[in-house]
């Protein structure tokens, strides 16, 4: 069970991610993915990532451990980046590889549930008129991050 | 020099109060992150309207999600910082 | 709302399907995907994947567009592979863009599940000692494609 | 010629058939799934055999999933197979 965790200034390549997933052993018969990128709209032109760097790679890495002990995976990564992203970059980028292909994609949902919430990283957003939002965590993120504790075994 | 813990400020925190950290003395015994608070409150309006501008107000001590109830001893790190939103 | 279907031989490139799928529309905010693989243990070599040519590819088509017009996405890619496959190759790719996680993530697992037992694919399993199997349908899998049927708002 | 409708055969039933496709003649007025089954295994031993060892057996007609009732007619492509195993 190998875990491969990122906080990056740089893109990632997720043609790159899939494949170190697949390849992690040859009893993988799934892998998950998810992508997160910033989404425009409503004039948003960029955002920027800022987060804890003393806490962050720690705070991931025990989610990813979190993540192989309630699921039956071969591995998980997750990767987040930092930093000033225009719309359409990719922010982050979770994944988990399995026998079966419920668990790869439990832990995928997972992982971006409870990553939201709940590692150190805060979104400023940038709007074309030159406004700046701080986002506000939404409630159904806490809500989504609040059902995994509440449901240990799945 | 030796009783003290620095204080972090993350996000809208850090970009309200203008600055990114402290360093506040505190007792040889600690004292619970609600007290620190209350004290760093009491040094700095600015401070003390930012901490009241955030309801769901976090805390960090040494690197690790705590409670306002937690211990805080010399040399520790406390990092106060609005609800996280990554992804 | 973009589909991209296809029935192909050759290998897919996770990279590649990956960023058609975020590349869709700048209102992505999230990119859910799926890599189905060849699983390896006691003692399996390679799978064939036969199919029925004239049919597959409208198969797809129409499970890509129950896809959009059940879950709010940016669009979704469904591609499946034929012929001879070692361990460790990709046998299927499933992927949805969508503004909100949520979608991309419920549409990704709705294509696995419902691609498993209702496109005319069949696997045939080729062992070390020459044994051939074809595979049985798995129960579960049927299960899991019976649970999006009785839950048509999902 | 023209009262005929092609049956094929997937996957373990066209290996244990030895052939993966038919012509067959039916009525210009069409039959049931059910009445072509039961015509190809009566010309074939081998069809009945293979049709028999599946329990699950499943039907495409005119590359739609179709049930046992569905009628039949002249033309038509009639697809013979085991449950399906994609993924």
């Amino acid at each position: 069970m190998v875990v491969h965790v990122a906080v990056q200034a740089a893109p990632f390549d997720v043609g790159v991610e899939a494949e170190r997933l697949s390849a992690l052993s040859p009893l993988t018969g799934g892998v998950g993915l998810f992508v997160g990128q910033v989404r425009g709209g409503q004039g948003l032109r960029a955002m920027t990532l800022e987060h804890y760097p003393g806490m962050t790679e720690g705070t991931l890495h025990a989610l990813a451990q979190e993540a192989l002990a309630r699921f039956d995976l071969t591995g998980c990564t997750v990767i987040h980046r930092v930093g000033r992203l225009e719309v359409g970059a990719g922010i982050v980028f979770v994944g988990a590889g399995a026998a079966h292909r419920g668990a790869a994609l439990m832990a995928t949902s997972f992982l971006i549930d409870r990553l939201k919430t709940g590692a150190p990283f805060w979104k400023r957003e940038e709007y074309d008129d030159g406004r700046t939002i701080w986002v506000d965590a939404r409630e159904t993120d806490e809500e989504a991050a609040r059902a995994w504790m509440s449901n240990p075994t799945a | 020099m030796a009783d003290r813990v620095t204080v972090l400020f993350f996000a809208a925190l850090r970009e309200q109060i203008g600055q990114e950290s402290l360093s506040v003395t505190i007792p040889a015994s600690g004292v619970s992150v609600a007290a620190l608070r209350t004290q760093i409150e009491g040094a700095d309006p600015a401070i003390a309207q930012a901490l009241a501008d955030q309801p769901k107000l976090r805390v960090a001590v040494n690197r690790t999600l705590s409670t306002f109830e937690q211990l805080v001893t010399p040399g520790d790190e406390v990092a106060f910082f609005p609800p996280m939103t990554g992804g």
